[in-house]
């Protein structure tokens, strides 16, 4: 029943979303006044910082980032901080797979941590902490947002599990958080779509640039974004912990 | 001008020795030492980064970094614990 | 109540050390501090007194520069050590007694032995710090204590951490 | 950026450097940890000031960032030490005091 009931869910959803996309014109048909004026013709053309004219393939000399690729230069050069924030992600990935690949070996046991560790992480935790809220809640103006503050909330996490052996946190709040904040981004999407004619687009008064209060819906996603990466990765952190337990 | 070519200089010094403890390392806490000290350094290295070119920005990402850097130490050794 | 209220306080400090002083990151800060001190009520385990405040002063005021002029000693004592090529070293492990009765200060005592000349603490019980110390002077464990942590411990003491 | 600072962080360049070669040049594990440790710790701390001496309106940050490196920079080597030690890592020459040597046996048999 259960499944029956989310099937229809997504399936509505999906008629939602393409009656909403198709009567706001210019992203079926392909529209190239609008790709001209939006930024992403700029990246892909790697005339951020000014106009350098068309890039031929090998022909072109000293292109803005210096890459080929259009992704490579987004992901490698003009968004480098958030990729910080990923390759985060993949060592705590890594991580965990070496945990449960080393506590494969019988008569590993968990060792007791010591004791300048386990203060000096009461200290380190709520900094940590607070830095991951700066840096997605101020995502529309430094470099950063919703990535890398998510990882720095999970790192402070993790940074309780090595500090106590016994500790574990509190897995359902986590689920439950991620849960609110994917569907809060759903339904952000959604007035948008109902409010401006596509998914997500930016509704709220935008403001001056540079202050906090600034930027209409950007800072929201970030801060919704920020919550269900760092619950998401805590939970995973959590789940491998657990596991190398059990093992 | 050459103050700053002054400065780099010292501070490429640091990184290379301690790339070559890195390499040379007889026990891997010794390649985690290095690492951690080469981590620091660009810790010290992005905030004078910072503050050549005027932008707040680069302070942020020094934070991250000292925030990273700390962890992998840790996790490194916790994980390094007790194997021989 | 008042472990909300420190929570509270620590983490609006952090933030304005983070965001800087101006109107709308108080506000911010506040609306987080206070959301943060709500919802992790067991993790963070902080405690301020009415005496906090004097005891930050004194720390800056009278911890600090003992602390940084040791951190120069021992700054320049690696130097020498590294640039005399016989390498005078004789290292041991060693154990020191100390006094202090908080969590909070024998942890500022076993990083300060950490940066301090010579020396590198290992780890720590209820009553002693074990120290790596590459230079092993004096004959019993109250003068190594004497040699290594006198100081500090001293100064720390009189703070009641 | 004006002579003040210059010097700071030309004074934190000289620490780093001897920190490399603290590293470089040390017998043992834990003597080079001690190395590393000081010389990067105080080289940033001296960086840093000088950053501030150049751009005093970021003073608060840097403030933070310089408690987050005294605060982490020794936890971190002494817990890599600590690991180190219990993983068999053996000192230079003969120690001639090992108070630690019965510290972690008790633990280790449960």
């Amino acid at each position: 029943m259960k499944r029956v009931f989310a099937g229809l869910l997504a399936v509505a959803f999906g008629v939602v979303l393409l009656l909403g996309i198709s009567a706001s014109t210019g992203l079926f048909s392909y529209n190239e006044e609008l790709l001209d004026d939006s930024a992403a013709s700029h990246y892909i053309a790697k005339d951020v910082n000014g106009d350098t004219g068309e890039i031929i393939f090998g022909e072109t000399m000293d292109a803005e980032t210096g890459s080929a690729n259009m992704v490579t230069s987004v992901i490698a050069n003009y968004r480098s901080f958030d990729t910080l924030g990923e390759v985060t992600v993949l060592f705590l990935a890594a991580l965990g797979v070496s945990l449960l690949a080393g506590s494969m070996d019988k008569g590993r046991k968990r060792r007791k941590s010591g004791f300048i560790l386990k203060v000096s992480s009461g200290i380190l935790f709520p900094l940590m902490l607070v830095t991951g809220i700066y840096i997605f809640t101020h995502g529309h103006l430094t470099p950063g947002g919703g990535f890398p503050g998510g990882s720095m909330i999970a790192s402070s996490f993790l940074l309780l599990y090595l500090a106590d052996e016994n500790f574990r946190a509190n897995v359902r709040g986590f689920k439950i958080a991620e849960g609110i904040a994917g569907t809060l981004y759903v339904v952000l999407g959604i007035i948008g779509l109902l409010a401006g004619g596509y998914f997500l687009i930016n509704f709220l008064p935008t403001g001056v640039v540079g202050n906090l209060f600034s930027g209409g819906i950007i800072p929201i996603v970030y801060v919704i974004i920020g919550l269900k990466v760092g619950s998401e990765i805590t939970g995973i952190i959590t789940d491998m912990f657990n596991e190398e337990v059990k093992a | 001008m050459i103050l700053q070519i002054v400065f780099f200089i010292l501070l490429g010094l640091g990184v290379l020795f301690a790339t070559i403890r890195l390499f040379a390392g007889p026990t891997p806490f010794d390649r985690v030492i290095s690492l951690d000290m080469i981590n620091i350094i660009i810790t010290g290295l992005l905030a004078v980064i910072a503050a050549l070119k005027g932008n707040a920005l680069y302070l942020d990402i020094a934070l991250v970094f000292a925030v990273l850097a700390f962890l992998e130490t840790i996790v490194f050794a916790r994980f390094m614990e007790g194997k021989k | 109540m008042k472990k909300y209220i420190s929570n509270f306080i620590v983490c609006y400090a952090v933030w304005i050390l983070l965001a800087g002083v101006s109107v709308p990151e108080l506000v911010l800060g506040a609306v987080v501090s206070a959301v943060l001190a709500a919802l992790l009520w067991k993790l963070l385990n902080l405690e301020l007194t009415w005496k906090t405040p004097f005891a930050l002063v004194l720390f800056i005021a009278i911890y600090l520069p003992v602390f940084l002029f040791e951190l120069v000693k021992a700054n320049i004592d690696v130097l020498f050590r590294v640039l005399n090529p016989k390498l005078p070293i004789n290292p041991g492990f060693v154990k020191i007694k100390t006094g202090l009765k908080t969590d909070f200060g024998k942890l500022i005592l076993a990083n300060s032995i950490t940066l301090t000349p010579g020396t590198i603490s290992v780890d720590a019980d209820d009553e002693s710090i074990y120290v790596h110390w590459i230079d092993v002077k004096g004959k019993d464990h109250d003068e190594y204590a004497k040699r290594i942590s006198g100081k500090f411990e001293n100064i720390l003491g009189r703070m009641s951490l | 950026m004006s002579v003040l600072s210059y010097i700071l962080i030309i004074a934190g360049g000289i620490f780093y450097a001897t920190g490399g070669l603290g590293l470089l040049r040390m017998p043992s594990l834990y003597t080079r940890a001690q190395a590393g440790t000081k010389a990067t710790t105080l080289g940033t701390m001296l960086t840093l000031a000088g950053v501030i001496a150049a751009r005093p309106e970021w003073t608060l940050k840097i403030l933070l960032i310089m408690f987050f490196i005294v605060a982490t920079n020794p936890v971190g080597s002494s817990t890599l030490i600590r690991s180190a030690y219990r993983s068999g890592v053996k000192p230079y020459g003969q120690p001639e005091v090992d108070d630690l040597s019965g510290f972690y046996g008790k633990e280790e048999e449960q």
